[in-house]
C-alpha cells in the first residue's frame, strides 16, 4: 500500500482540533469522534461491571458469603452479566476501534451512514442510562439470561426496565453492524479488492453479519418477555400452554452468536498485530479470512449446546453437538496460523504484541475447554458449574479483553497522537495475564468438583479454591487499573506519535497521527496485498 | 441515472449515484433484520400451535376471514400503487407520483381502520381478547388463548410498522409536493417503497398464519 | 483418577474417562501452542541472528493437513460424548422410581411406599434408580456431581434421570439452574444405603398409606371415578352415561390417539391426559373430559398417577 | 393446482426473467406492465388462499396453505421491490435474510418436532 505518502506538514490540525466546543462533539458525525465518545462510555461500563465482579469475588471468600444477603448477591452478578455482555463485550471493539479504524483502513472518508452512526451512540447512551437507573432503583435478580418463568412470573425487581434498556442497546448494535457491512461493501478505496483487505476488516464484517441478523431475534424475545411479565401472555409459561424452552431457544439464537461478536473482532486485532510485530505477512491469509466468515455462519447453528440438559429433544442435542464441533475448527485453524506467522519472523515485544500473545494463550485454553462442554456426556457433568464460568471468561475476558487492550495500545498513537509509556504497557500485559490465570484457572477445578454457578454460599470444601480465585482477582484488578492510569497520563504527557510508529502496513498508517477530519487529503490507491512487510533481509539490515 | 453525476453527495461517496445505491442497499439490509425480528414471532407460532393444536385452531376459527382477506387485498393494492408511483417519478412524472403516494397512503389508512377500528373492536366485543372474560373456555381454552395472544401481538406489531410506514409515505408526499424528486434523485421514494412493500410481505405471511391454517373442517 | 470427587455411580467412571481424554488432548495442544510460541519468541526475536532461510510461500498443504486433523479428532470426540449421553438418558426397565418435586427453594421427594422427605433422597445401592421430576414454579436443576448427572426440572412436565450406585454414602445434591433468591440453599443430601438399611429406613418412615392408596382417595375426590369407573374399569358399565376409556392396565401399554399417533402410556402421558385432555384424546372416545389444569397440585398428581399405575389388568374388580 | 393456474405462474416467472434480462435503460414510459402483472398474480394467489380456507385438509396438512403466501412474498420481492435490479449486494442481503430466517425456523422447530416423551421402560409389566 505504497501509493500514499504521509502528508504530515501539509495538514493543519486534526479531527481533535477541528471544533473544540461540547456541541461540536455531541453533534459530530465524524466516525473518529464518535469512536471516542463510545470509548468513554464503554470505559465507564467496564468499571461498573468490574466493580460488580470485584464484589462477587469478595463475597465468595468465605463459604457462607461475605455479603449478608443472597438477594443482594444475586443482583450484583446480574448487573455484572448484563453490563459486561451488552455494554462492554459486545460493543467494545466494533464501536471504538472499529469505528475509528474501519474507514481509515478502507481508505474511506467516513462510514456510509454517519448520522446513523451518531444515532447509534445516542441509543447506546440512553440504553445504558436506563439499565443503570434500574440498577439504582433496586436492580434485577434473574441472571443475565432472564430464563422464564423465573424472570416473567417470579422474580421481583425491575425486569421490564432492564429489558427495555437491553432492547434499545440492541438497536444501537444493529445500526453499527449495518453501517459496517454497507461501508465495507461500498466504500473501499480504489484498488482495495476484497483480498487486499486486512483481516481486521474481514473480522468486523463477520461480526456485523451476526449483529445485524441475530439482534432482531433478541429484540422480539425481550418484547415477548416484557409482555409476558406485564400481561401474562403465556407464550413462555407452561401453566398457560407455552413452552419455557422457546425462550431459551430464542435467547440463545442471539446469545450464542453474540459470543462470536465478542471474540471475532479480537481475532481481527490479533491478526493485525502478530504480522506487524513479526515483520512478516500473515500466514495463510485466505484461510484466516474464510475462517472468520465461516465462524459467522456456523455460530448460528450451534445455540442448542446451551440446552443439553434443559429438556430438549435428544435428536436436537445430537445435531447441536456435532455442529458445535464444526464451529471450533475454524477457531483452531486461526491459532495455528498466528503461530505460523511468527515462524521465521523478526519478533518485537512491544506492548501490543505482548497483549496479543496473551490473547493467543488464554483463548486457546478457552477454546479447548469448549471441547469439554461440546461433548454431550461431559457437558452433563460440567455445565452450569464454575467450569463453564471459567471457560467463557477465558474466551471473553482472557481472550476478548486482552485483544481489546492489544488493539487499544496498537492504535493509541493513531487515535490520540501520543505514545503510551512502553514499559508500563508491557508490565500491564504481564500482570493481566498472570492475574487472569490465577483468578480463573481454579474455577475449572471447582467446576469439575461440582460447584454450581450463581451460588451466594457454598459447601466448605470449595473454600480453598475460591480464596485462591479471589486473591488472583485482586491482581487482575490492578492489571486493569494500570492501563487506565498510564493511558490517561499519556494523553497529556505522552510523547508525540509519528504517523507510523510501528512501521506497519495498512492505510490507517498512511495518514498523520491523529488523522485530519477528512482522513485522507487525496484518496489513496491500493496497489499491494495486505501485510506486505519488507523481506527479512532488509529488515535485518535496518535493525 | 447518468445525468446524476453533478448532483450533490456526501463527501465519503464518489458520486450521487454511488450514494443512492448505497442507501438502497442499506435499506435492504435493514429489511433483512426485520425479517429475523418477525421470524422470532413466527417461531413462537410454531411452538404455541405445536403444543396446543386443537385449541389453537379452535381460536383461529373465531377470526373474521372476510375482513382479513379484504385487508390483504387492500395492502396488496397499496403496495402496487406505491410501486407505480416510483415508476412514474423515474420518468419524471411528479404529479402522478404524488397521486399514487396519496392513494397508497389512504389504502394503508383503510387497512388500519378495518383492522383496529372494526376487527379488533368486534374481537373485544366477542370477548376474544385473552383477559379475564375470555370467551373460549373448557378444554380448548388454553390453546385458543395462545392463538389470540399471537393474533393480538402479531397484528399490533404489524400495525406499529404500518403506522411507521404511513408516516414515511406522508413524508415522501410532502417532499414530492415541494418538488424535491426528479428522475435523477428519488432515493427516499425508492427506500420508503421497499419498506412499504416489506410491511405488505409481513402481512402476507401473517394472513394465513392467523386466518387460514386453523380453519377448515 | 477422580481428583477429590468420588465416582459414586456406574456411569461416573465413563464420564471421567471422557473428561480425562479431553484433558490429555488439551494438554497436548497447549504444549504445542505454548511450546511453539515460546520457541519462536526466543528463536526469532528481532535481535537474533538465526538463519531464517527461505519462507514457504505455499501454505495450503499445511492448512489442509491441520484442518483435516482437527476435524477427525473432533468427530471422534463427538461420537464418544454422544454415545455416552444417549445411554445416560435411557433408564433401564427395572429401575426403582422415586418422585421429585422441586419448588423455590426445596426438594420434595416421594417414594412409592408413601414415604416423603425434604432435601434428601434415600435409596438402595445395587439397583438402578429412576427419578421422575417436576417443578411447581420455576426451572430448577437436579445435579449430583458425585454421580456426574444433572438435568433441568421444568414446571408443567416430567423430566427423568437415572443412576445406579454401588457405593453407600452421602453425596451433595445441588440445584444448578438459577431459581431465585435462595438458589444457593436449594441443596440436599443424596443418601445411598445398602438394601437392608434402606428397607429399615422405609419402615421407619412409612406413613401407612402408599402413594397409590393416597391416589385412590384423590381419584374419588376429584370425581375421576364418575366416568372412569370406581376402579378405573372404564365408563359405560355401571349405568354411567359417559363413555370413558378404562384405566386398568393402561400404564406402560401403547395407546392410539385420535390423531393417529401411538404413544406409550407413561407418567408424562397420563399427566398430560389429566391436565390437557384434548391434546391427548384416545381414539374412539368423545372429547368430554374437562381439563384439570391448575386444579390439581403436583403432589396429588403423582399420587393419582401412582394409583392408575397400580391398576393392573388382572386385578379383580 | 389447476392447469390455468400453472400457466399463470409460468407467465409470471417468464416475465420476471424477461424483466431481469432487459437492459437497464430509462424507459420513456413508466414501467407499469410488470407491476400490473404482479398485482394480477397476487390477487390470483390470494383467491387460492381464500379458497383453501374452505377446503377439507387434515390438521397436519393445513400449514401447506402457506405455500401461496410464500409465492406472494416472492412476487412482491421481485416485481414491487425489484430485488433483481440494483447492485449485487441487494440480492446478497435479501438472500442472507432468508437463509438466516430458515436457520431460525428450521433448527428452532427441530426440538419441538422431535421431542419425545421420556423413554419409558418398554418391558411391559403384563
Amino acid at each position: 500500500m505504497s501509493a500514499v505518502e504521509v502528508e504530515a506538514g501539509t495538514v493543519k490540525g486534526s479531527y481533535l482540533t477541528d471544533g473544540v466546543t461540547l456541541r461540536s462533539w455531541l453533534l459530530t458525525t465524524d466516525h473518529k469522534r464518535i469512536a471516542l465518545l463510545y470509548l468513554g462510555s464503554i470505559t465507564l461500563f467496564f468499571f461498573v461491571g468490574g466493580a460488580a465482579a470485584a464484589l462477587i469475588r469478595y463475597n465468595l471468600i468465605t463459604p457462607q458469603g461475605m455479603i449478608a444477603s443472597a438477594e443482594t448477591y444475586n443482583r450484583i452478578f446480574t448487573v455484572h452479566g448484563v453490563v459486561m455482555v451488552w455494554f462492554f463485550l459486545i460493543p467494545a471493539v466494533p464501536v471504538t476501534l472499529g469505528n475509528f479504524i474501519v474507514p481509515l483502513m478502507l481508505g474511506a472518508r467516513d462510514l456510509a451512514f454517519p448520522k446513523l452512526n451518531l444515532a447509534s451512540w445516542y441509543l447506546f447512551v440512553i440504553a445504558g442510562a436506563v439499565v443503570l437507573y434500574s440498577l439504582f432503583v433496586g436492580g434485577v435478580d434473574t441472571g443475565w439470561t432472564f430464563y422464564t418463568p423465573l424472570s416473567s412470573n417470579y422474580a421481583r425487581g425491575h425486569v421490564v426496565l432492564t429489558v427495555v434498556g437491553i432492547f434499545i442497546a440492541g438497536f444501537s448494535s444493529i445500526a453499527t453492524g449495518l453501517n459496517f457491512i454497507v461501508t465495507i461493501h461500498r466504500l473501499r478505496a480504489p484498488g482495495m479488492t476484497w483480498y487486499r483487505m486486512p483481516v481486521f476488516l474481514w473480522s468486523l464484517y463477520a461480526t456485523s453479519v451476526i449483529l445485524v441478523l441475530a439482534t432482531p431475534v433478541l429484540a422480539m424475545t425481550l418484547l415477548l418477555l416484557a409482555f409476558e411479565r406485564i400481561f401474562g401472555i403465556g407464550v413462555f409459561d407452561p401453566a398457560l400452554g407455552g413452552d419455557p424452552l422457546l425462550f431459551q431457544h430464542l435467547f440463545w439464537f442471539y446469545s450464542h452468536p453474540a459470543v462470536y461478536v465478542m471474540i471475532l473482532p479480537g481475532f481481527g486485532v490479533v491478526s493485525e498485530i502478530i504480522p506487524a510485530f513479526s515483520r512478516k505477512s500473515l500466514f495463510g491469509y485466505k484461510f484466516v479470512v474464510w475462517c472468520s466468515i465461516s465462524i459467522a455462519v456456523i455460530s448460528f447453528l450451534v445455540w442448542g449446546h446451551h440446552m443439553f440438559v434443559a429438556g430438549t429433544s435428544l435428536y436436537s442435542a445430537l445435531v447441536f453437538s456435532i455442529l458445535s464441533y464444526m464451529v471450533a475448527v475454524p477457531s483452531a485453524i486461526k491459532v495455528f496460523n498466528w503461530i505460523g506467522t511468527m515462524h521465521k519472523g523478526f519478533i518485537h515485544f512491544d506492548a501490543p504484541m505482548l497483549y496479543a500473545l496473551g490473547f493467543i494463550g488464554l483463548f486457546t485454553v478457552g477454546g479447548l475447554t469448549g471441547l469439554f462442554v461440546a461433548a454431550l456426556a461431559a457437558d452433563v457433568h460440567l455445565t452450569q458449574t464454575y467450569f463453564v464460568v471459567a471457560h467463557f471468561h477465558y474466551v471473553m475476558v482472557g481472550g476478548m479483553v486482552s485483544a481489546f487492550f492489544a488493539g487499544l495500545h496498537y492504535w493509541w498513537p493513531k487515535i490520540t497522537g501520543r505514545m503510551y509509556p512502553e514499559m508500563w504497557g508491557r508490565a500491564g500485559a504481564l500482570i493481566i495475564f498472570i492475574g487472569f490465570n490465577l483468578t480463573f484457572f481454579p474455577q475449572f477445578i471447582l467446576g469439575y468438583l461440582g460447584m454450581p454457578r450463581r451460588y451466594h454460599s457454598y459447601p466448605p470444601e470449595f473454600a480453598v479454591l475460591n480464596v485462591l480465585s479471589s486473591a488472583g482477582a485482586t491482581i487482575l484488578a490492578v492489571g486493569y487499573l494500570l492501563p487506565l492510569a498510564y493511558l490517561t497520563w499519556s494523553l497529556f504527557r505522552g510523547e508525540r506519535a509519528p504517523a507510523n510508529p510501528w512501521r506497519a502496513t495498512g492505510l490507517e498508517w498512511m495518514t498523520p497521527s491523529p488523522p485530519p477530519t477528512v482522513n485522507f487529503i487525496s484518496t489513496p490507491i491500493v496497489t499491494e496485498e495486505p501485510y506486505s512487510y519488507p523481506p527479512p533481509e532488509s529488515v535485518q539490515r535496518h535493525v | 441515472m447518468s445525468d446524476a453525476s453533478y448532483l450533490p453527495h456526501e463527501f465519503q461517496y464518489s458520486s450521487a449515484r454511488h450514494q443512492a445505491e448505497t442507501a438502497i442497499a442499506g435499506m435492504w439490509l435493514f429489511l433483512a433484520t426485520e425479517m429475523l425480528f418477525f421470524g422470532a414471532l413466527f417461531l413462537s407460532w410454531v411452538y404455541s400451535r405445536h403444543w396446543n393444536q386443537a385449541g389453537f385452531d379452535a381460536g383461529a376459527q373465531q377470526t373474521n376471514l372476510t375482513i382479513g382477506t379484504v385487508n390483504t387485498a387492500i395492502l396488496v393494492a397499496s403496495s402496487f400503487v406505491y410501486s407505480a408511483g416510483l415508476a412514474f417519478i423515474e420518468v419524471g412524472n411528479k404529479r402522478r407520483l404524488i397521486q399514487c403516494c396519496a392513494v397508497a397512503w389512504m389504502l394503508g389508512l383503510a387497512f388500519l381502520i378495518l383492522k383496529f377500528g372494526v376487527e379488533w373492536h368486534d374481537d373485544f366485543h366477542k370477548h376474544l381478547f385473552p383477559g379475564p372474560h375470555f370467551a373460549i373456555t373448557g378444554a380448548l381454552g388454553g390453546g385458543a388463548r395462545l392463538f389470540f395472544i399471537f393474533y393480538f401481538v402479531g397484528t399490533a406489531l404489524h400495525g406499529v410498522h404500518m403506522i411507521g410506514g404511513l408516516v414515511l409515505v406522508g413524508w415522501v408526499i410532502l417532499r414530492a409536493r415541494r418538488g424535491e424528486f426528479s428522475p435523477g434523485y428519488h432515493t427516499p421514494v425508492a427506500a420508503v417503497g421497499l419498506y412499504w412493500s416489506f410491511v405488505d410481505m409481513v402481512w402476507i405471511v401473517l394472513y394465513p398464519l392467523i386466518y387460514l391454517v386453523g380453519r377448515g373442517p | 483418577m477422580s481428583l477429590w470427587l468420588p465416582e459414586a455411580s456406574t456411569t461416573a467412571p465413563e464420564i471421567d474417562h471422557l473428561i480425562i481424554a479431553l484433558v490429555l488432548i488439551s494438554c497436548v495442544v497447549l504444549a504445542l501452542v505454548f511450546g511453539l510460541m515460546l520457541l519462536y519468541m526466543f528463536k526469532y526475536r528481532a535481535g537474533s541472528d538465526v538463519d531464517r532461510g527461505a519462507l514457504a510461500d505455499k501454505t495450503w498443504r499445511l492448512e489442509t493437513a491441520w484442518t483435516v486433523a482437527t476435524l477427525v479428532a473432533f468427530f471422534g470426540l463427538f461420537v464418544w460424548g454422544a454415545n455416552l449421553y444417549v445411554r445416560l438418558f435411557q433408564p433401564p426397565a427395572d429401575a426403582l422410581k422415586i418422585y421429585i418435586i422441586a419448588k423455590q427453594w426445596m426438594w420434595k421427594v416421594e417414594h412409592a411406599g408413601g414415604q416423603r422427605e425434604i432435601d434428601a433422597v434415600h435409596f438402595p445401592v445395587g439397583r438402578p434408580i429412576q427419578l421422575v421430576m417436576t417443578s411447581e414454579d420455576v426451572i430448577h436443576d437436579f445435579s449430583v456431581p458425585a454421580f456426574r448427572i444433572k438435568y433441568d426440572v421444568l414446571p408443567g412436565r416430567y423430566e427423568t434421570l437415572w443412576f445406579h450406585s454401588d457405593r453407600p454414602g452421602t453425596y451433595h445434591l445441588f440445584c444448578t439452574q438459577f431459581c431465585g433468591t435462595d438458589h444457593a440453599h436449594m441443596i440436599g443430601d443424596i443418601v445411598a444405603m445398602p438394601q437392608a438399611e434402606y428397607q429399615k429406613w422405609l419402615e421407619r418412615n412409612g406413613t401407612g398409606e402408599t402413594l397409590a392408596e393416597a391416589g385412590k382417595t384423590l381419584f374419588m375426590r376429584y370425581g375421576c371415578s364418575g366416568c372412569h369407573g370406581g376402579n378405573g374399569a372404564g365408563g359405560n358399565q355401571s349405568g354411567s352415561t359417559v363413555r370413558a376409556p378404562p384405566l386398568a392396565g393402561l400404564y406402560g401399554s401403547p395407546v392410539t390417539l385420535a390423531d393417529g399417533r401411538v404413544v406409550t402410556a407413561d407418567d408424562r402421558y397420563i399427566r398430560d391426559c389429566i391436565l390437557t385432555p384434548d391434546t391427548q384424546r384416545v381414539a374412539s372416545y368423545p372429547p368430554v373430559m374437562p381439563s384439570f389444569s391448575g386444579q390439581i397440585g403436583e403432589e396429588d398428581l403423582l399420587d393419582i398417577i401412582s394409583y392408575i399405575k397400580s391398576l393392573a389388568p388382572e386385578k379383580p374388580l | 393446482m389447476t392447469p390455468g393456474l400453472r400457466r399463470l405462474l409460468l407467465t409470471g416467472v417468464l416475465s420476471m426473467l424477461s424483466a431481469a434480462l432487459t437492459p437497464r435503460t430509462r424507459p420513456a414510459r413508466p414501467r407499469l406492465r410488470p407491476l400490473l402483472l404482479a398485482w394480477v398474480l397476487l390477487m390470483a394467489l390470494l383467491a387460492i388462499e381464500f379458497g383453501a380456507a374452505f377446503t377439507p385438509l387434515g390438521r397436519s396438512a393445513r400449514p401447506f396453505v402457506l405455500i401461496p403466501a410464500v409465492l406472494m412474498v416472492a412476487v412482491v420481492g421481485t416485481l414491487f421491490m425489484r430485488v433483481g435490479r440494483g447492485v449485487t449486494i441487494v440480492r446478497l442481503f435479501a438472500a442472507a435474510g432468508l437463509l438466516w430466517l430458515g436457520i431460525l425456523l428450521g433448527l428452532g422447530s427441530l426440538d419441538p418436532l422431535t421431542r419425545t416423551d421420556y423413554p419409558v421402560q418398554t418391558g411391559n409389566p403384563q
